[in-house]
This record gives structure tokens, C-alpha cells and sequence, in this order.
């Protein structure tokens, strides 16, 4: 294409400019940051992203021009050794519109939200230079997520998948020389450490699942693998089962199921708007993409699929519980996560990939309101307990004089650590910061599951899924919907009823507009997120179902079909009534349950738990959360490091250096230039020619030199003489 | 006669008269403007010839830049006359013999060698087209890259040459 | 090729020089009388209404003043040397195109002279020919102060000369051709002002020093060398220098009103090419107007800052242009049609880097000492 | 259209009195413009060579060598600068010693 015939083709062309706004951000901020000032470097990555979520909207609406009709939009060569031909193309269906605009929406509302964030945050802990680091790994992130995201082969996306992995590592471990209150420790970036080296190995799933598809499929092209998915599945159903265990690996890492689960919750070190944004709405759901993009190959090995939902399920309780035994605001929200991830797991698992995509959307919705309010409140307290320690009116135990602070605020002005993230230096917030307070609660009813908020319309697609193909699986989720209810009930009581149980909790302060204006936009959508998949119409089902054709389609309106044919009379368009009833039950009762314990008569400053007293070792174990951390540390990490300590000394370091390196081949090599090279080819051969040769030169120019008179002009006249001759030579001959 | 013939006749004797001119002004100055008149007449034959990019190259170069180089030169050192007399008397005359003999050598070569009526290809003058140049850069990337870069690495060479070598040393007024 | 092509040539090349002699002379009231207005003053305003004889009272004083030739000056030299800065610019506007065709006394005529496929290095080749006169005016007055200002002249334009010269490069790439109506035809929808503001910025500014205008006036510096190269010329001769001055400034404002705006091209002109020639004389008012506006505003850098700013700013920025709009356009046509505005985007960038780093040069104190 | 032959003879004889500049004259400068004349010589043959045999070959060798010719001068003229400061006079007989 010429550049006079070059035109504007289309909107799909804009496709490339979802990862180039970000990019142009953090490359902008990195060389021009310094010294631009923080509101610009932070409104400057948030468009970047606002950008990005502008080209997704652009594209979902030329999306809906075409029906739905998945575009690859050719971009650039990747790849191309022999047969393999790997090139970076953009996939623009329904499913990756879906998951950029999820992540470039909530990815800008965060931004905004991380601006007033991080004014605060880089103060509190004394390093103003990393406000701009932080935005540039920001940017970077949603660059890489927008890689996973619109990949057009296996490769592509494990790149973004990488890539995020490597964001997440970088953001977890951002405050890298201290722990989460301020101290030095290496507490942050042991827990990056422990994210990346958990992800490695849900990687290693992955890479295995890839290359087990390239040996068999002879491609890692979406369209290429799945058009040959049904033929290979017939003739040998191992493969198939192989590749989807060996990704559900994969999925058990990025996404934190069991057994790979353990790194989410310490990956609260980060910032709260990474948690927010990394580890609750975007990152962690990648897994869940990867299943519903695989599903022409899930859907061909049911055993596997009831594997990943019995996964999901066993993840989704396993984690409710823990998170009921939990202090720490984060915390409990973290390991809520989990359990939802395990709702949306067991979802696609099922087959249920667009129950599970809309929860994975909900989810994003609410899941990020809960963490950044949580993360207002947590300032809330830093202010009070600045507030404090400036102005010195003590009411509760005795806290030393301040010393200057090294790292921040929180650490070495006090005795005794403040843990602004505790939930038992909290209470009675709902006065001092109404707004927040407001805002979680709408949160935390959204997640609960409590009608008409988007988490109820979600869930229950999920569960009525469930019900319709494994009771156990069911039965799991529903338990684990009731303790996600009671969860919530505990931690909104304790929050934000009562009285202040630590004097920074009485002098909370509200947050600024920046921050709780982005929340109120997340909980606007946490509200109306339902009516995306409303009963009868189903809008996102079908939405989905132009990408997810053939027999995931068939299986995706599979709950439409029932309500059309067989429906018993208690479902309506599509809503299953007995089991959207019974969860809600469950869900008030668990938040009544929570009303009895914590609500009625509020925790007082350094009381136990009062479920501690009732339930005993059980109370214990969720504290403890199931020893799983404590269970790894000695099955593996221990022996780990047994072997490498082998490795170094005994291998390494006596086999090979002493023996291999030193002895044997510096000895001979030694031996070697010292005698034979030296003393008889290089001086007696060599030297000897080479010197002759110098001797023959000087002897030949001696006898030339007469030659040289020194006038230019005459050897000049000297050349013209020789053209003469030769041409008169040629002439006459 | 037609024009072509007259306006080559006359470029020649200009071309021819201008060299003379160079060959035997004393003042360096004016050897160096007859000179450019001379490479002007050049770039008209380039033009005659159908090569006009030459033709502007030949200009811009050797007009444009080389002499204005000379004319630097001369003026800041102040040698545009050298003084009389010289320590090869032999010199001239031998030249002038051997030079006379080389252009006997070249006319016999060109007019009893090679016919006098071989007509140049292709309509001359007329040669206006875009593509003309076109095909010379694309000759001049494509087939002729590497002496191309060789010779931007050898202008590259010359210009920190002439730094060089002109640059005073530290200390040195 | 006829006798009615040839008379046609020769009206039109008559016409033309007629159009730049006279422009000269009302270029000369327009500056007057817009640096009076800039330094509140009102201008020449005595010599007809609003001072439009003007020009004609200073030509005539002219015309009658004693004609001087120092004695031991190269005469033959001293007299040719004004001829010779005055024809290349008059001769370098010949491939100048005022308009497409028009139908005048029942023949077509094209609105230009000259139309061969190198026009752009026709307009290099000239431009680097114009040094010779003022080399030889100051080496012939065989006055120092002269000779300084001559040897100062051409350093500064073959200098500047190189970052011209690359600028038109961008243009001619954007274009895909050196014919200046293939130029001007690019540029129907878009003007490379837009695609290449950097380009358009080095070109309005190699001009400067190109025609030896403020604030690069260094061969004419008169605390330092009394008047430059001009210093012993007077009467007509002095005239023909002036002349030339100021007809380089209306030929080369010419060119880049060619090369970045648009040309001849404006609205309806398809339909009226006569409005061509007009739309050409609106944009060359501007330009110059901006040539004016520098003179009045801007002081006299020093010498070895203005070599300094041409070699170490100006070149380099000139072939950061080359090489990003080479690439835009590979991109633009291989990928994606977006990427042509990567070009005035990256070209931004690129000069808002140039300007940060000379803003820093600057503010360094050893910088501002020496 | 003018047979090759007449640019030959054009060519061959700026040529020679070219190569009679570089014998005859004392002044470096001149000497060197000579060869500036020379190569202009070669060049115009290798022009017309080229419209002869309608090939491309020749322009694009004129091309270079115009190029070389440049970076020729720089250096040359640098180097009679250098000498011209030492030794006070450029006559290309006074240097006739290889000691500066």
C-alpha cells in the first residue's frame, strides 16, 4: 500500500492502540517524568489507559456492526522458523472486547483512584521518586494484560501472561525493603518472591500444555487448534485430557486455586490499588479467560471439565473459610477473592462459560470496590494515626515519644507497631467516614449476593449451572456462598459498627474526591452490573455466544433452552427461583448469624473472638489458615533446599571446580603452552621466519631508496610517461 | 546544423577556453572561478547527455561546496600568487612534449578506433521524466548498496580527517 | 519545439523577473513600514499616499549616487561580483510553480516556467551557487572587514546549507518526487506543515541564516565589521546587492510556501486556476511578514553560537526528521495507516528534546561565561 | 542526436590539460583543481558511455566518484592548510623532505 493510497479502513485497525496508549504513557513518564510533577505523570498513564478503554468501546461497538464476527487484525511477524509460524496478530471477538474492556474500565477508574492513592502512600512512607515508578509498572501492566488478552495463539497470550506475572511481581515487592508497616524487612518482597515462584510454577502447566498441543496439533493458533479440537479428541482422548490438566495448571497458578493458591493473600504487601487491580479484578482472572478461550477443547473431555469445577468448588469453601478467621482487612478480602475466583473456575469448569465470564465481570466491578474502599479506610487510619502521633493526645495505652522515622511513619515512631490494616484496631467508622462506609456496604452486599445488586444475578447463574449438572459441585458452592455472606457480615461489623477500639480509628479522617469518586462509579456498576445478563434476555450470553459457537454455545444456552422447553415451574426465563431463594436465605441468615456474634455487642478493644470461643481448634485452624503455608515450607522449600546445598558444595564446588576445572583442564592446559607451543613451534619456527622474512625487506628497500628524489611533480611526470608508453604500446600492437 | 550541434560547439569551446584559462592564470582565485565555469559547462553536457540528477549533483557538489572550499582556502592563506622561478627547469617543457603526445595518442584512438558515425542511443535532452531518477536511486539502493555505504563511511573518514588534521593543538595559539 | 513556445518562455521569464524587481522594491516598504508598526512608529510615509512611491525616491537616489571602486580592488570582480549574487535569485524561482494552467489569448499557458523532474535539487544547486558573489564581493573589495564578512557568509550558508538541504528531503519523501507540481499535488488534502512541523521549523530557520537575515545577520554585523561584505560598494552596485538580498528572501519564501504550504493550492482552485498565482502571493505575504517579525524581535546571536546551533542543534534534529519520517512512512504503508501521524507526533518529540537540551546548554553557567 | 565520439574528444582533451595542470603549475591548490578537471573528464566520458550503451552503470559511477572527489578535497585542502602553517609557502617544490 502506497502511502497516497493509505485510508482510514475501519476501527479494527485501532486495535494495536489499546497496548500503544499505555505504552506511549509509560514511555512518556519515564523519559519526561522527572520532571513533570506528580497530578500530571498520574493523569497522564490515566489517559493512557482511558485511551485504551476508548479503542475497546470503539471496537465492541464495530463488533456489534459485523454480528459479533471475530476479527484478527494483522499486526506484525512474531515467529517464523520452518513450519512454525507464530505471528502477533489481535483478536478482536466478543470474549477478549469483554475482558479489554474490564480492564481498561476498571484499569482507568484505578488509575484515577491510585493518583490520590499514592500522594498519600509515597508520603506516609517517605520515598516521593516511586510515585512515578508506580504509574510507569501500572502502565506496563496494562500493557501486558491488553497482550494476554487480545493474543491471537497460545504464544501470544502466554507472553501477556508473563508479562502481568512479572508486573505483579514487580508491584507486590513495590515497597521492597519493608513490610507492610513501614519497618525494613524483607517481608514485601519475600511475598513477590513467593507470588512470581508459585506463578513459575503454574507456568511450567502451561508451557507443558502448549507444547503438548504444538506436537500434536502442529499449531498454536486459536483458530487452527480448535478447528482440529473434536477430530483429535475422537482419535485420542489422552492428549486432550493431558493439555487441559496441564493448563488447568496453569489456571491453579495465575488464577490462585488449590494447590497453587497460597501466593494471593501474601500479595497483599502490594499498594492497595495493585490488590485491587492486579490481584482482584484483572490479573487473576486471566485463568478464567484461558478456560473460556479453550473451550472447544474443554468441552470435548468432560472428565477434565468436572476436574477444573470440582477445583473451583473445593477452592471456593476452602478459602470462605479461612476467610472467616481472618484479621486483616485485606486479608479477608484476598482470600474472598479466591473463593470467587473458585465460583468462576468451577463455572467454566462446568461449562458454564459465560455464568463464569459474567461473574469474572461482576466480580471485577464489586471486588474492586471493596478492595479500594478498604484501602480508604486503611488511609483513614494512617491519617488518624498521623493525626496522633503529631499532636500527641493519647487516650488509649501508652505510646513512647517520637523518634525521627527512617522508613515512614507507621514503624519507629511507636513501640508497638499500628497496623492501619487491622480490623481490631477498627470499629464505629461508619461515623467518621460515611462515605466509604456507604460505599463498602454496597459492596459487600453485591458480593454477598443479595438482590437485585450484580453479584446476586452472577452467583446464581453459576449455582443454578451447578444444580442442573453436579450436586456435589453444588453443594460446595452453596456453602461456600453462605460463609462469603458471613464473612462479609463480620468484617462490616467489626469496620464499621460499634465503638473506635484504637484512638486512630476514632480520629479516621474521610477520604479526598479523587479517591472515593472512582468508587462511586465502581459501586454504580457493582449496582447495575446485573443488568448485563438479565433473566429472559440474556444479553451477555449471547453476547458471548458469537465467540464461544459450535458446541460451547450449545452449552452456554443451555440454561436459555431449559427455561424455554423443560422448565420446571419454578424457574423463569432462565432464573432458577429455589435456587436463587435458597441462597439468599442463606445469605441473610449468614449475615444475621454475623449480627448475633459481632453486631449485637461489638468487640471491645483486645477481646478474643467470640467465634473463637464457640468453635475451638476449628476457629484455630481457619486462623491458621489450615496450616497450608507451614505444610509446604516442610514438603518442599525444606528439601529444596537440602539439594541445592548438595548441588553447591559437593558438585560444584569440590567436583567441578577443585577436581574438573583446576586440576585437569588448567593443568594440561598449562603444560601444553608452557612446553610444546612455546619453547619449540612459536620461537624456533615462527620467530625464525618471520625474521627472515623482516631482514629480506630491509635489504630489498636499500638498494630502492636511490629512486626517491622527493618532488612530487616528477613522479607525476613519471606516471604520464608510463600512460604514454603503455598507450602507445597498445596502439601499435 | 541544427540547435543541438551549435549549443554543443559553443559548451565545447567554452569548456576547452576555461580549462586553458585555469591551466595559465597566475592568480589562484581566477583559476578556481574558470573552473566552476567549466564544471557549469560540464553539467550542461550531463544535462544534453538525459542525466539531470548528475547534472544538479555536479553542481551542488563541485560548484557549490568543492570551490567554495578552494576559494576558502586561498583567501584565508593568502595564496593566490606564488612567486617566480622554481627549482625544475625540465619540468615544462617535458610536460608540455608528453602531454601533446598523449592527445595525439587519444585522437588517433578516437577517430580512427572507433567510427564517427555511432549516434548516441535514446532521445537526448528530452529525457524529463520522473522516473529517470527514480530508477537511479533505486539502482543506487538495490544493486549499488554497499559501495553507497562504503562511501558515506569514506566521507564520514574524510570529515574527521580534515578535523584532524586542521585542529590546533592545546597550547598551541 | 516552436517559435510561439519560445515567445511564450520568454514573456513568462520576463514577467517573472519583472514581478521579483519590483517585488524587491515593495518588500522593501512592506519591512519598513511593518517594523515601524512593531516599534510604534508609523514609517516611510511622505513619498505618495501612504509612502507607495517610496521605493521609487530610494531607487532614484540611488540610481544618481557616485559609484566608488577602491583602488587597489580586483575590478573585473568588484563589478561582476552583485551580478553574481543577483541571478541565482532571480533564476531559482524559475521552478516555482504560481498555478497549473490557465487559457490566455486562446493558447494554454502553464503557470510556470520551468517544470523538470529535479526541481528540488535544482533549487539546492542554485542556492549553493549564490555563496560565490558574496565570497567574491568581500575578497575583491580587497578590504578586511569585507573579506572577514564574505569568509563569514558562505561558512554560515554552506552550514546551514546541510539542515536545508534535509529538511527538503522530508518533504520530497513525504511527497514521493522532486518535481515541485508533484509536490504541491501531495499536499491537496493535508499540508506537510502538519505532517513535519519540525522539518517546516528547520526550513523557516535555515532560511534565516540562509539569506543572511536577523537574527543571523552575522556578514553584515556592523559593530563588528563595519557593514560586511558590502562595505565598499555603493551607489547601483550597492543596489544589486540589496536587490538580491531581498529577492533570496521573496524566492526562498516562495519555496517553502511550495514545499510545506500547500503551494499554489486552496480552495477552488481546480475551478479557477487563476486563483492559484493568488493564494501563492497570500502565503508569501504571510511568510515573509514572519521573516519581518524575527528581524524586529530577535537580537544578533554570536557567531560561534550561530555555527555552533547550525552543526550541533540543527543538523542533527534535521536527520532525526529524515529518519522518523522514513520510518512513518514504511510504517504508514507497510502496517498501518495510522502510523503517518507517528511522524508529526515522534517529530515533536524529537524537537521539544532538541529545545529542552539547548534550554539546558544554556542555563549552564560556564555556558553563559563563555 | 551528437555522436559519442564528439564528447570523447571534449573528455580527452580537458583530460590532458588537466594532467598538464598537474605538471606545470607549482601552486598545490591549482594542482589540485587539475585533478578536480580530470576526474570531471572521466566523468563526462563515463555520461556519455552510459546514454550510449543505455545503461545506468555509468551515472551511478559518476555518482561515487563525485562523492570520493568530495571527501578528497576535504582532506587534501586540510592538508595544505597544515603544511602552509609550518612551512609559511605551499609551493609543492619546497616539499621536497619527508621531515615536516
Amino acid at each position: 500500500m502506497l502511502l497516497s493510497e493509505v485510508t482510514n479502513t475501519g476501527f479494527f485497525n485501532l486495535a494495536p492502540w489499546i497496548i500503544f496508549s499505555p505504552v506511549i504513557g509509560l514511555l512518556v513518564n519515564i523519559i519526561y517524568g522527572g520532571r513533570m510533577g506528580e497530578k500530571a505523570i498520574g493523569w497522564l498513564a490515566s489517559a493512557a489507559s482511558g485511551l485504551a478503554f476508548g479503542v475497546s468501546v470503539l471496537l465492541a461497538v464495530s463488533l456489534s456492526g459485523v454480528h459479533g464476527e471475530a476479527q484478527v487484525v494483522l499486526f506484525a511477524d512474531w515467529i517464523r522458523i520452518g513450519e512454525l509460524n507464530i505471528p502477533w496478530n489481535f483478536r478482536v471477538d466478543t470474549l477478549s472486547v469483554t475482558m479489554m474492556l474490564v480492564v481498561s474500565g476498571v484499569g482507568t477508574l484505578i488509575h484515577i483512584y491510585a493518583i490520590g492513592y499514592m500522594h498519600e502512600d509515597v508520603r506516609f512512607k517517605n520515598d516521593l521518586g516511586r510515585y512515578r515508578r508506580f504509574f510507569v509498572f501500572f502502565n506496563l501492566f496494562i500493557v501486558m494484560m491488553m497482550i494476554l488478552v487480545s493474543g491471537d495463539s497460545y504464544l501470544m497470550l502466554f507472553v501477556g501472561w508473563e508479562g502481568v506475572g512479572l508486573c505483579s511481581f514487580l508491584l507486590i515487592g513495590f515497597w521492597y525493603e519493608m513490610d507492610t508497616l513501614g519497618r525494613p524487612s524483607w517481608a514485601n518482597s519475600n511475598a513477590a518472591k513467593k507470588a512470581f515462584i508459585v506463578n513459575r510454577i503454574g507456568d511450567l502447566g502451561f508451557i507443558l500444555a502448549a507444547m503438548t498441543m504444538f506436537w500434536y496439533f502442529g499449531s498454536l493458533q486459536f483458530g487452527e487448534v480448535f478447528a482440529q479440537a473434536e477430530e483429535i479428541a475422537a482419535h485420542q482422548p489422552l492428549v486432550m485430557i493431558a493439555i487441559t490438566l496441564f493448563m488447568l495448571i496453569g489456571v491453579a497458578g495465575k488464577s490462585a486455586q488449590i494447590p497453587l493458591y497460597v501466593w494471593l493473600p501474601d500479595a497483599m504487601a502490594g499498594p492497595t490499588p495493585v490488590s485491587a487491580l492486579i490481584h482482584a479484578a484483572t490479573m487473576v482472572t486471566a485463568g478464567i479467560y484461558l478456560v473460556a478461550r479453550s473451550a472447544p477443547l474443554y468441552v470435548t473431555v468432560p472428565n477434565a471439565q468436572y476436574i477444573v469445577a470440582l477445583v473451583g468448588a473445593v477452592t471456593a469453601l476452602c478459602a470462605a473459610t479461612i476467610a472467616v478467621g481472618q484479621y486483616d482487612i485485606k486479608k479477608v478480602l484476598a482470600y474472598s477473592t479466591i473463593s470467587q475466583l473458585g465460583f468462576m473456575v468451577a463455572a467454566v469448569g462446568m461449562g458454564a462459560f459465560a455464568a463464569g465470564m459474567f461473574h469474572l465481570v461482576t466480580h471485577a466491578f464489586f471486588k474492586a470496590l471493596l478492595f479500594l474502599s478498604a484501602g480508604s479506610v486503611i488511609l483513614g487510619l494512617e491519617r488518624g494515626h498521623h493525626h496522633l502521633a503529631h499532636h500527641g493526645k493519647s487516650e488509649m495505652p501508652a505510646e513512647a515519644a517520637p523518634t525521627p522515622p527512617k522508613y515512614g511513619h507507621g514503624s519507629s515512631s511507636h513501640n508497638e507497631a499500628f497496623d492501619p490494616g487491622d480490623m481490631r484496631n477498627m470499629g464505629g467508622l461508619r461515623k467518621t467516614m460515611p462515605v466509604t462506609f456507604w460505599l463498602y456496604l454496597i459492596g459487600s452486599l453485591a458480593l454477598a449476593g443479595i438482590f437485585p445488586l450484580a453479584g446476586f444475578w452472577s452467583k446464581d447463574e453459576i449455582l443454578a449451572d451447578a444444580q442442573l449438572h453436579y450436586p456435589l459441585v453444588y453443594i460446595l458452592l452453596t456453602i461456600a456462598a453462605f460463609f462469603t455472606a458471613f464473612y462479609m457480615g463480620r468484617q462490616n461489623w467489626m469496620v464499621f459498627f460499634g465503638k473506635a477500639r484504637h484512638d486512630a480509628a476514632a480520629h479516621a479522617e474521610e477520604s479526598p474526591k479523587i479517591i472515593t469518586v472512582p468508587l462511586m462509579v465502581l459501586a454504580g456498576l457493582s449496582i447495575l452490573g446485573g443488568a448485563l445478563n438479565l433473566p429472559y434476555l440474556h444479553t451477555f450470553t449471547h453476547w458471548l455466544g458469537y465467540t464461544l459457537g459450535g458446541e460451547g454455545a450449545e452449552v452456554v444456552a443451555e440454561g436459555a433452552a431449559h427455561a424455554v422447553e423443560a422448565a420446571p415451574w419454578y424457574v423463569l426465563g432462565g432464573l432458577n427461583l429455589a435456587v436463587a431463594g435458597l441462597s439468599t436465605v442463606l445469605a441473610l441468615a449468614a449475615i444475621y448469624i454475623s449480627w448475633i456474634l459481632y453486631g449485637r455487642k461489638p468487640l471491645t478493644h483486645g477481646q478474643i473472638d467470640p467465634l473463637k470461643k464457640m468453635l475451638g481448634p476449628i476457629f484455630t485452624g481457619m486462623e491458621r489458615k489450615w496450616l497450608v503455608d507451614e505444610i509446604y515450607w516442610a514438603l518442599f522449600v525444606d528439601r529444596y533446599v537440602d539439594v541445592s546445598r548438595f548441588l553447591a558444595d559437593v558438585i560444584d564446588w569440590r567436583f567441578w571446580h577443585d577436581w574438573f576445572h583446576d586440576k585437569f583442564i588448567a593443568g594440561t592446559y598449562n603444560w601444553l603452552s608452557n612446553i610444546a607451543l612455546d619453547k619449540v613451534i612459536d620461537t624456533r619456527g615462527i620467530d625464525a621466519f618471520f625474521n627472515g622474512l623482516g631482514e629480506m625487506t630491509k635489504q630489498a628497500s636499500a638498494s630502492l631508496r636511490r629512486l626517491q628524489n622527493g618532488f612530487v611533480r616528477s613522479y607525476a611526470l613519471a606516471v604520464l610517461f608510463g600512460v604514454v608508453v603503455i598507450l602507445g604500446y597498445l596502439l601499435i600492437r | 546544423m541544427d540547435f543541438t550541434l551549435i549549443l554543443f560547439i559553443v559548451l565545447a569551446a567554452v569548456a576547452v577556453l576555461t580549462a586553458i584559462g585555469m591551466l595559465v592564470s597566475r592568480n589562484a582565485v581566477y583559476a578556481a572561478l574558470f573552473l566552476v565555469l567549466n564544471f557549469a559547462t560540464v553539467a550542461i553536457f550531463y544535462l544534453m547527455l538525459g542525466a539531470p540528477f548528475i547534472a544538479m549533483a555536479q553542481v551542488t557538489v563541485y560548484a557549490g561546496a568543492i570551490m567554495v572550499l578552494f576559494l576558502f582556502v586561498i583567501m584565508l592563506l593568502g595564496a593566490e600568487k606564488l612567486p617566480k622561478g622554481g627549482v625544475l627547469p625540465w619540468q615544462r617543457p617535458l610536460a608540455i612534449g608528453l602531454a601533446a603526445v598523449l592527445l595525439a595518442e587519444a585522437g588517433y584512438l578516437l577517430f580512427q578506433r572507433i567510427q564517427m558515425t555511432t549516434e548516441l542511443a535514446g532521445p537526448g535532452l528530452e529525457v524529463n521524466s520522473v522516473e529517470a531518477v527514480r530508477t537511479l536511486g533505486l539502482a543506487l539502493f538495490n544493486q549499488y548498496l554497499l559501495p553507497f555505504e562504503v562511501t558515506s563511511v569514506l566521507l564520514l573518514v574524510a570529515m574527521i580527517g580534515a578535523i584532524v588534521l586542521t585542529k590546533k593543538e592545546k597550547g598551541e595559539a | 519545439m516552436t517559435f510561439a513556445l519560445i515567445i511564450e518562455w520568454l514573456i513568462k521569464g520576463f514577467v517573472l523577473v519583472l514581478v521579483l524587481l519590483g517585488g524587491f522594491a515593495y518588500l522593501t516598504l512592506y519591512e519598513r513600514k511593518a517594523l515601524a508598526r512593531i516599534q510604534s512608529r508609523i514609517g516611510p510615509n511622505r513619498a505618495g499616499p501612504w509612502g507607495i512611491l517610496q521605493p521609487i525616491a530610494d531607487a532614484i537616489k540611488l540610481i544618481f549616487k557616485e559609484e566608488l571602486i577602491p583602488a587597489r580592488a580586483d575590478k573585473l570582480l568588484f563589478i561582476l561580483a552583485p551580478v553574481v549574487t543577483l541571478v541565482p535569485a532571480l533564476v531559482i524561482t524559475a521552478v516555482v510553480p504560481w498555478g497549473t494552467e490557465v487559457m490566455m489569448f486562446g493558447r494554454k499557458v502553464t503557470l510556470y516556467i520551468a517544470d523538470i523532474n529535479v526541481g528540488v535539487l535544482y533549487i539546492m544547486s542554485v542556492a549553493s551557487i549564490a555563496v560565490y558573489g558574496v565570497v567574491l564581493a568581500g575578497w575583491s573589495s580587497n578590504n578586511k572587514y569585507a573579506m572577514m564578512g564574505g569568509l563569514r557568509s558562505s561558512a554560515q550558508m554552506i552550514s546551514y546549507e546541510i539542515a536545508l538541504g534535509l529538511s527538503f528531503i522530508a518533504a520530497i519523501m513525504l511527497a514521493g518526487s522532486m518535481r515541485m507540481l508533484d509536490i504541491v499535488e501531495a499536499q491537496r488534502n493535508l499540508w506537510f506543515v502538519l505532517l513535519q512541523p519540525v522539518g517546516t521549523a528547520i526550513f523557516l530557520i535555515a532560511t534565516l541564516a540562509e539569506v543572511n537575515r536577523p537574527p543571523f545577520d552575522m556578514p553584515e554585523a556592523e559593530q563588528e565589521l563595519t557593514a560586511g561584505y558590502h562595505t565598499e560598494y555603493s551607489g547601483m552596485k550597492f543596489a544589486l546587492l540589496f536587490m538580491a538580498e531581498y529577492d533570496k528572501m521573496i524566492a526562498i519564501s516562495a519555496i517553502g510556501a511550495t514545499l510545506f504550504f500547500g503551494g499554489f493550492r486552496g480552495p477552488f482552485v481546480d475551478m479557477y486556476p487563476w486563483l492559484g498565482p493568488v493564494y501563492m502571493l497570500l502565503k508569501l505575504v504571510i511568510l515573509l511578514f514572519g521573516m519581518i517579525w524575527v528581524r524586529a524581535t530577535w537580537p544578533r546571536i554570536r557567531y560561534d553560537r550561530l555555527m555552533a546551533f547550525g552543526w550541533k542543534v540543527m543538523l542533527p534534529l534535521a536527520l532525526a526528521i529524515v529518519f522518523v519520517t522514513a520510518a512513518g512512512i514504511i510504517l504508514a504503508e507497510q502496517v498501518n495507516p495510522l502510523f503517518l501521524w507517528s511522524i508529526p507526533i515522534v517529530s515533536l518529540l524529537a524537537g521539544f528534546t532538541a529545545i529542552m537540551m539547548l534550554y539546558r546548554t544554556l542555563r549552564r553557567k560556564e555556558y553563559a561565561r563563555a | 542526436m551528437l555522436p559519442l565520439t564528439y564528447y570523447l574528444v571534449i573528455s580527452a582533451i580537458l583530460f590532458v590539460l588537466g594532467a598538464l595542470g598537474v605538471l606545470i603549475r607549482r601552486n598545490p591548490l591549482i594542482i589540485f583543481m587539475s585533478v578536480e578537471l580530470m576526474l570531471n573528464a572521466a566523468n563526462l566520458a563515463f555520461v556519455a558511455f552510459a546514454r550510449s550503451f543505455d545503461v545506468l552503470t555509468g551515472q551511478i559511477f559518476v555518482f561515487f566518484v563525485i562523492a570520493v572527489a568530495a571527501a578528497e578535497v576535504a582532506v587534501g585542502l586540510a592538508l595544505i592548510v597544515v603544511i602552509f602553517r609550518t612551512k609559511h609557502s605551499i609551493d609543492v617544490d619546497l616539499m621536497s623532505s619527508l621531515k615536516g
